[in-house]
């Protein structure tokens, strides 16, 4: 299983004729990522890496069956391709592009919601099914397939935990970022939902940081959780009212310190690695008992 | 973006919203005519932070020599860490009530968050807390707008007194337009006064747009004061790197927002105190390397540097490859201490040990981030205090 | 059982002050619908046939659990009032209004349709219920409880075809006009939909007009039905390019013609009476058979 | 609401569409001037209907001398039944190429129907039915409205040749920009031009807009052309009538649209022809009944008029003592057929009963719609002639 990506996901590059489309296609393609199509308007007949590029999404789709789309188009065009993508029927989006002004990303949540379409991103490093599909800029040759399901809103940090994971031998069903901005389209809880069901999946580590209150929110959901969820909170040494990096990293008045969310988390049984090390020791022992 | 109250008045009244009668000064002399011309008038010193008021930043003058020296106090003043180098001036109002109107970006409800209070004055939080019950809250979904269902609903529900009614309709929905227009992440009018003369206006204002939507809106980008922004944040800024100026004595470069935080939290684990944030980011160049390298070492109280690096994309080779060049172009002469791990680590870990035998630059090799962490904050008190 | 509305509807009137607000309540009132709130802004605290008025209708579903809504508000307020009655949790909306600007009908539908909510109208004369609820402006002295639903764009007609019925000792399930506009909440296959699967309701009438496509669709659904349909459609002889009455009834080009909708609903098996009487006699007929 | 060519084109211009150059003449001696001006030009008669060129309303001229002859042809002509009162004068382009974009109301999606074809010049069906490859259509949802992603849609679609892409792009986001704004039914530029210099002009233009909108577009409600509208039926409107005129002899007087269409249909079943639609609405006064009687006696076909009421929240009594009112203040002269049914039909009826005792008018009182139609069709056969 694995959840949102796995063997049967077609996926269409948005923007593959960019510096940005045509590299990770090529490194999505070499990890056995099934990417049938690339979009790129009047670019229609070439080819990027042996994929066809196709003027619309609705092209691309007709044409190769395409269930799944990657986008990598710049930031002023990435709501537009969204939404193309929605109504070219694709059912799941992952949009890599940062830079995504808010007023746009609140329309694309909107669209994506009412279309039944799950959005991962923006502004995230992709997802991971290892061994299955590789959707986004990861580096896969770090994550191992296993029973261990990883959802976070930092990148570099995901893949530090995963990399400690793999090398005490643990596996990973699922990885991913699901983006560093205030409004993303998938939030912890919407993943924690599909980690819950997915029967590869045996625990749950959740790499969140300061800012915005998803993890209080994602604490609630765990509760009602049947499976052990172990968590990592970056951002205790954060001062208030500075954009730490990510847009949505700010502490603002008392909302989105990293104490209430270890609190948080730590009130519904969720143990919180004070270290990338620790989470992945909690893990094993964890998964152990 | 945050803009300065007086740029946010002007946008406020081009779109219909009643401001008080203003000219900014940028000199005691300005000061000076303005408030002949006035009579009595409020001096208000524009700096980007909150609670000016209570920090001293705002003065009410009755003549034009109070004016002068009140001025005088005011320009070159420190509030909250902001220099003043702006004043707006004023005409006065007689106020008889104080009510409060904003928009924000509503993050948990995917809207924008519409915010009517029928007082004023103080801030939202102090507001929520002692009158709960005349103010009201609402998410208007981006996919329709606000309609004016949801205005009366703000209206009622934070309990505006029938007679500002009519007026503070308008206000909202013109507050909402100017939210809209430019693609703002808040806008606020506290206090929304009533004068005496039963004028409704907005004393205040309030308008943060998004930095991500600035090509939109020309316009707004050419508002940008950069006197606002610590020098060195500006510079990384122009670099492309994200960087937060800290208190500590421990530089940090790492790759990945999160990445960065998590370093400066292990510092802090090990009881040290980071010195900054700094992201370089996904594809760390050798020339951005080395420009962080040399924004950290501006801050003075620097006295040593962890460089923290996962490779994924990045390639560890590259970032050792960078770091030489780096190295190789200017002195540092504090320690360093490197984690470089993931894709190519042995290849990078090998070029610094051969560049070690080279350099006189103390290079401290690291196997893991913890491990890293604890060697910076051990570097750093033996270099300096680490308080 | 009827559909959409019947003895547990408990309906506001949205411009209850106005003429044709507390006009109308007055005679849902008599019928015995249960009128539980007015809504007029600013009137709040007031009474308009014993039923309070409110300010805005989230007070009045709080204050009365109103499950359903009665607009009679002036045109260029009812988009407004159709957008506060489906986020104050109405979940049956009766426009009655007539006069709205299509660009705002367009609104109205998708507000509507992205809350499950039931849109009737607008432009309608409403919808009765025999002996259970009346909302709206049709005369209910005409009507009888029976089992023939009768689904209409117009409202004398409707009243001329349920009148003939009651002579002739059928009774009705539910009857409602959809309205006349272009743009509407609910279309003939949205309620016959409803017909199908209410255990009351044996046979459907459906008067149909000239103008747009809705016929024809609905016979693409009747073909499906397993309860029989007799129909009437007015305007065989209306001139192309010309406007009867409603913004709905005009034949553009080729498309709209009532030949080409009696042509579909003799072709999935409907009888169209040539007369409202003739409607009356088939619907007797069919029922006996 | 259609808006005349010009007037369309002014909107057009405002709003960033390209139009020929033209000027508004009333007369031949303006349409003089203006050609004096241009040189070559192209008279267009300004007559609201479709396929005025192969009507004849449209003329090239190519000097001063042939644009007053044709002008002097041109006034007072009837296309189409429309009388030509203002003749809009161009001037002439060479054409490259034509092309077609529009948006329309798409009853059956609930949205913008948003049309776009690489040829045009002919009307849209006859381009749907030769070039079914060069025609796109797409429904914009309100919700969102039109996005980059759907007008390269409908430009690949329809296969647009490349190099026009950018600059239909363009007028497709400003022609929505228009159906949106103005509240449109309809607009479209058809044929939208390529000259040979490769500028994209809109060579005609037609704009209809909502009547019901209109309180909110005061600017356009001041552009209405009444003398475009039937006389009778301008009135009717004035009173809050729904009037059509047809050309048959029997006058038809019902309440609601689709009773007023069953009754014209009903004199048609029974070999009559319905001289009129009028629908007096929901609730018939007694005033209103006797304009619409005027209106109908204006018609001077009419040989018998059919009253068809069903009352519902119209009270049948009401409607009598309107009918009563009316008769008593003018004189008909010609047979009235009655129907009388629903609300209080026995007191209405013995109204009538009561008031014929005393009037030389002519009052069939039926019992039924259908009975009705009959009689109206037998006394119509007996007055006049009925083909």
């Amino acid at each position: 299983m694995a959840i949102i990506i796995d063997e049967n996901t077609k996926a269409v590059v948005q923007g593959i004729t960019g510096y940005q489309g045509s590299f990770h296609t090529e490194r999505m393609l070499s990890y056995g990522t099934k990417i049938v199509a690339g979009v790129t308007p009047g670019k229609a007949g070439m080819e990027v890496h042996g994929v066809p590029v196709f003027n619309t999404v609705r092209d691309a789709v007709e044409e190769t069956n395409a269930n799944a789309s990657v986008i990598f188009v710049p930031a002023a065009f990435a709501a537009d391709a969204v939404f193309e993508a929605v109504d070219a029927g694709i059912k799941t989006v992952v949009c890599i592009t940062e830079g995504i002004p808010v007023h746009d990303e609140l329309k694309m949540y909107w669209k994506v919601k009412d279309n039944d379409v799950t959005l991962i991103g923006p502004n995230c490093p992709g997802i991971i099914s290892p061994n299955k599909s590789h959707l986004g800029i990861m580096p896969p040759q770090i994550f191992m397939e296993g029973n261990v399901g990883i959802v976070s809103r930092s990148g570099t940090l995901t893949y530090q935990i995963a990399y400690n994971l793999t090398k005490l031998g643990i596996g990973q069903s699922t990885v991913l970022g699901i983006g560093g901005d205030r409004i993303i389209g998938s939030d912890f809880i919407d993943i924690l939902e599909k980690f819950e069901k997915d029967k590869e999946t045996d625990l749950v580590v959740l790499i969140g940081e300061i800012g915005g209150t998803d993890e209080e929110k994602a604490a609630e959901f765990i509760k009602d959780m049947s499976k052990p969820v172990v968590g990592y909170i970056a951002g205790i040494t954060a001062p208030p009212g500075k954009r730490m990096g990510h847009a949505g990293a700010i502490i603002e008045g008392r909302m989105g310190t990293a104490e209430s969310k270890i609190k948080a988390l730590n009130e519904v049984g969720v143990e919180v690695g004070k270290t990338p090390m620790e989470v992945a020791e909690i893990v094993k022992r964890v998964l152990k008992a | 973006m945050k803009l300065h109250e007086y740029q946010a008045k002007q946008i406020f009244a081009q779109n219909g919203i009643k401001i008080p009668k203003g000219k900014l000064a940028k000199s005691v002399e300005e000061v000076e005519t303005i408030v002949k011309e006035f009579g009595k008038a409020v001096l208000k010193s524009q700096v980007l932070v909150g609670g000016r008021g209570k920090a001293g930043g705002i003065k009410l003058v009755n003549s034009v020599d109070e004016a002068v020296e009140k001025a005088k106090e005011l320009f070159g003043k420190e509030i909250k860490g902001h220099l003043v180098e702006k004043i707006y001036v004023e005409e006065q109002l007689d106020i008889d009530r104080e009510m409060y109107v904003g928009f924000t970006l509503d993050r948990a409800n995917k809207g924008i968050a519409a915010i009517v209070s029928s007082v004023g004055g103080m801030n939202i939080e102090e507001i929520a807390a002692k009158h709960p019950d005349k103010i009201a809250r609402k998410t208007i979904n981006p996919k329709w707008g606000l309609w004016d269902y949801q205005v009366r609903e703000l209206l009622y529900e934070s309990n505006m007194p029938k007679e500002y009614f009519k007026e503070v309709f308008g206000i909202i929905k013109k507050l909402y337009n100017v939210m809209i227009k430019y693609e703002a992440e808040l806008t606020e009018i506290n206090p929304l006064i009533v004068t005496k003369d039963g004028e409704v206006i907005a004393a205040d204002a309030r308008l943060n747009v998004d930095d991500n939507a600035l090509y939109r809106h020309k316009d707004l980008a050419e508002l940008k004061d950069y006197t606002e922004v610590d020098q060195l944040e500006r510079i990384a800024e122009q670099k492309g790197l994200n960087y937060v100026k800290l208190d500590g004595n421990i530089g940090v470069i790492a790759n990945g927002a999160g990445m960065s935080m998590a370093t400066m939290d292990l510092i802090y684990l090990e009881n040290g105190k980071p010195a900054n944030f700094l992201d370089i980011g996904g594809g760390a160049s050798a020339e951005l390397v080395k420009e962080a390298m040399s924004i950290i070492l501006q801050d003075k109280n620097v006295k040593v540097i962890f460089i923290n690096i996962f490779g994924g994309i990045t390639r560890c080779d590259q970032v050792a490859e960078g770091l030489i060049k780096a190295l190789s172009e200017m002195e540092v002469g504090i320690p360093i201490v490197l984690r470089l791990a993931g894709t190519n680590e042995e290849e990078g870990r090998n070029m610094i040990k051969e560049f070690l035998k080279q350099t006189k630059e103390e290079i401290a090799l690291v196997e893991t981030m913890e491990e890293g962490a604890k060697k910076a904050v051990e570097l750093g008190c033996k270099n300096g205090d680490n308080n």
